[in-house]
């Protein structure tokens, strides 16, 4: 581990002071003078790095071949002597670089191994996918660059500066025609108006008609008899509903006399009467 | 433009006068582009490039700057017309102020029932149908509306005579209530018995409308 | 500019896009001009007049502006208005939003591999580059973001196609997620896997890595 370390140093430390890539230039660490440990350079840096994915791809192009062309063992030696000389230093790392560090290393271990064709999933699935996450940011590092080196509007390329500005002002007209208007003013004029309430004359039974009536009626009822045989046959609906109230206040006026008796078998059924003995 | 590769220190001030910020100065122009450049030649080709076309090159007090030709004026502030239908509250109340004018706001608010928004009467009156028509003299003095000629004109009436009558209204179905219609038409001696009560049968034409409403009130 | 006169829509279109705030697309310019006026022919010809002048006349997301010429940067650069620099997450967030739109949140981390904090696609977005765009309709539906025509215009792009470099990125799948690509790669890869698992080849160049990658270059 400590051999790797120091490979992976020294191999950081030649890629270390050579120039960026053109464009690259705001994306990646200021190239570290020659002079300056690499080790100790890296660990200055460490700010510099976006997570352990960025701090991978940083490495990964000190490679100097295409990223499709990676070799993950070497990128693994070199981030794992990055972490060490790391903690070497007695240097906190965050936390998300030591699990980085610890899959880095179960990875490593298994690429090293005699395969295990039960495991799932392989180690080169995990390395390639590593490589495709490395090929995925790089692309849109560059992709953000070329963005920003492009022709911008404000930057290099200006619009006008005196522009009046356009207006442009809708004017509402409205539409009614005359029928609207009338059929308005009747609207208004329907719910203004006083409503008259017509109650039409109804046939009604009076209260006395009721007693007289029962009373004769009566006479011949000397066993229990219901109350609604008591009102008139054949009766349209509302003079039926009007001797039925007035028969049963006849009834109670002739109960309290002591005339008749009445009894209910329970509530709503029906009332019946009869003469009292 | 001309078909030529234009002069580089034409090119130069037309794009710095273009982006300025404020119309500039010869002198502006020379300390930007460089102090060599014939300014003052570059300023007058491109016065020449630009005569005629949407946008000129004009000078005010020394200074250069490039504006919409004046002719094209009414392209910054135009006006597009939109036709909405008036809404309930405000056809109501250019109803109200029609048949009873002159009115209040307050005089309308009772008739509808309703309260009347100001924006409402502005409608109307943005529509030239309805003015301010002095102030009624009582308590507060209100504002009161009447209509416009404007109004007759538009609604096809040649006087407010024309209106017709409530009881014209109430031929046309216009007063009948929405909710009784369907009892109305059940009840045989409805109508008799109504016509018989009908309090505005008796009056005349037009102005009834106004009386009879006044009389319920 | 030519000599002959210039035709009134043009003249028009011109005036309308010198004296505009923000770019404006033909139906902006046919509702100031007027319906009937044949903005597209007039935009296509004032494009061509100012061609090679010091001002340009550009389409960006389907909205003109006129604009100086790129070539005369130099000349313009204002010290007092630099644009604010970007942060480097800002910078790489906005071109994943712009290559893949649109994107979740989760899926910009995916790819950054670090968190993507709510500031910086504040940042973005306060700028006017980028706005939400609904949201992904899986669980939890996160919202989604998508770049604005003033991405467009600030960038000089006429249309998302214009991103550098996305036809090539789209071709080498670098604009699919892993998922997707690892499946392509493992199943071309089926039957070379086993051979490449060689141990004394890992530190060598062509380890098992790199064969698998050439075969899927």
């Amino acid at each position: 581990m400590i051999e790797g370390a120091s490979g992976g140093a020294s191999e950081l430390d030649s890629v270390a002071s050579i120039a960026p890539p053109d464009g690259d230039y705001i994306f990646f660490r200021e190239p570290v003078s020659p002079a300056t440990a690499a080790a100790e350079a890296l660990l200055i840096d460490v700010d510099g790095w976006e997570g352990p994915l960025d701090l991978l791809l940083d490495l990964a192009r000190r490679q100097k071949v295409d990223l499709r062309q990676i070799s993950i063992l070497d990128l693994t030696n070199q981030y794992l002597g990055f972490i060490e000389s790391a903690t070497s230093l007695k240097l906190e790392l965050a936390a998300d670089y030591l699990v980085m560090a610890a899959w880095l290393a179960y990875l490593k271990s298994a690429l090293l191994l005699p395969g295990d064709p039960e495991v799932e999933p392989s180690p080169e699935e995990l390395a390639l996918r590593l490589q495709l996450r490395l090929q995925r940011l790089a692309a849109m590092r560059e992709a953000a660059a070329r963005l920003l080196s492009r022709d911008r509007l404000g930057r290099d390329v200006f619009a006008h500066g005196q522009g009046e500005g356009l207006r442009l002002l809708t004017k509402t007209r409205h539409d009614c025609s005359l029928f609207d208007l009338l059929t308005a003013y009747g609207r208004v004029k329907r719910r203004s108006e006083p409503v008259v309430h017509m109650v039409k004359s109804r046939r009604v039974m009076t209260l006395e008609d009721a007693l007289a009536r029962l009373s004769y009626m009566l006479g011949t009822a000397l066993d229990w008899t219901d109350l609604r045989s008591f009102l008139p046959e054949g009766a349209p609906a509302d003079l039926t509903r009007s001797a039925t109230a007035s028969t049963f206040l006849a009834l109670l006026e002739l109960a309290r006399q002591g005339q008749v008796e009445l009894a209910q078998e329970e509530a709503f059924a029906p009332l019946k009467v009869r003469r009292a003995r | 433009m001309s078909g030529q590769e234009p002069d580089p220190v034409v090119r130069a001030v037309e794009a710095a006068l273009f982006a300025a910020l404020e119309p500039q100065s010869a002198e502006d122009l020379a300390a930007q582009i460089g102090k060599d450049a014939d300014i003052a030649a570059a300023l007058e080709a491109l016065r020449a490039d630009y005569a005629g076309r949407g946008v000129e090159l004009v000078e005010r007090g020394g200074r250069w700057h490039f504006q919409t030709a004046p002719d094209l004026a009414w392209l910054l502030r135009r006006e597009t017309e939109q036709t909405r239908k008036l809404s309930r509250a405000a056809t109501e109340t250019l109803a109200i102020i029609a048949y009873h004018e002159p009115v209040s706001r307050a005089e309308i608010e009772a008739i509808r029932g309703v309260q009347v928004s100001k924006g409402t009467i502005d409608v109307l009156m943005e529509e030239g149908w309805v003015t301010p028509a002095g102030r009624r003299e009582v308590p507060g003095r209100p504002l009161i509306y009447a209509t416009t000629p404007g109004f007759l004109t538009h609604f096809g009436l040649t006087s407010r005579r024309d209106l017709p009558g409530i009881e014209d209204l109430r031929a046309a179905g216009l007063l009948d209530p929405v909710d009784l219609a369907l009892e109305g038409a059940l009840a045989t001696d409805q109508s008799g018995a109504e016509s018989g009560n009908d309090p505005d049968s008796s009056s005349d034409e037009s102005d009834s409308l106004l009386e009879n409403s006044d009389d319920q009130a």
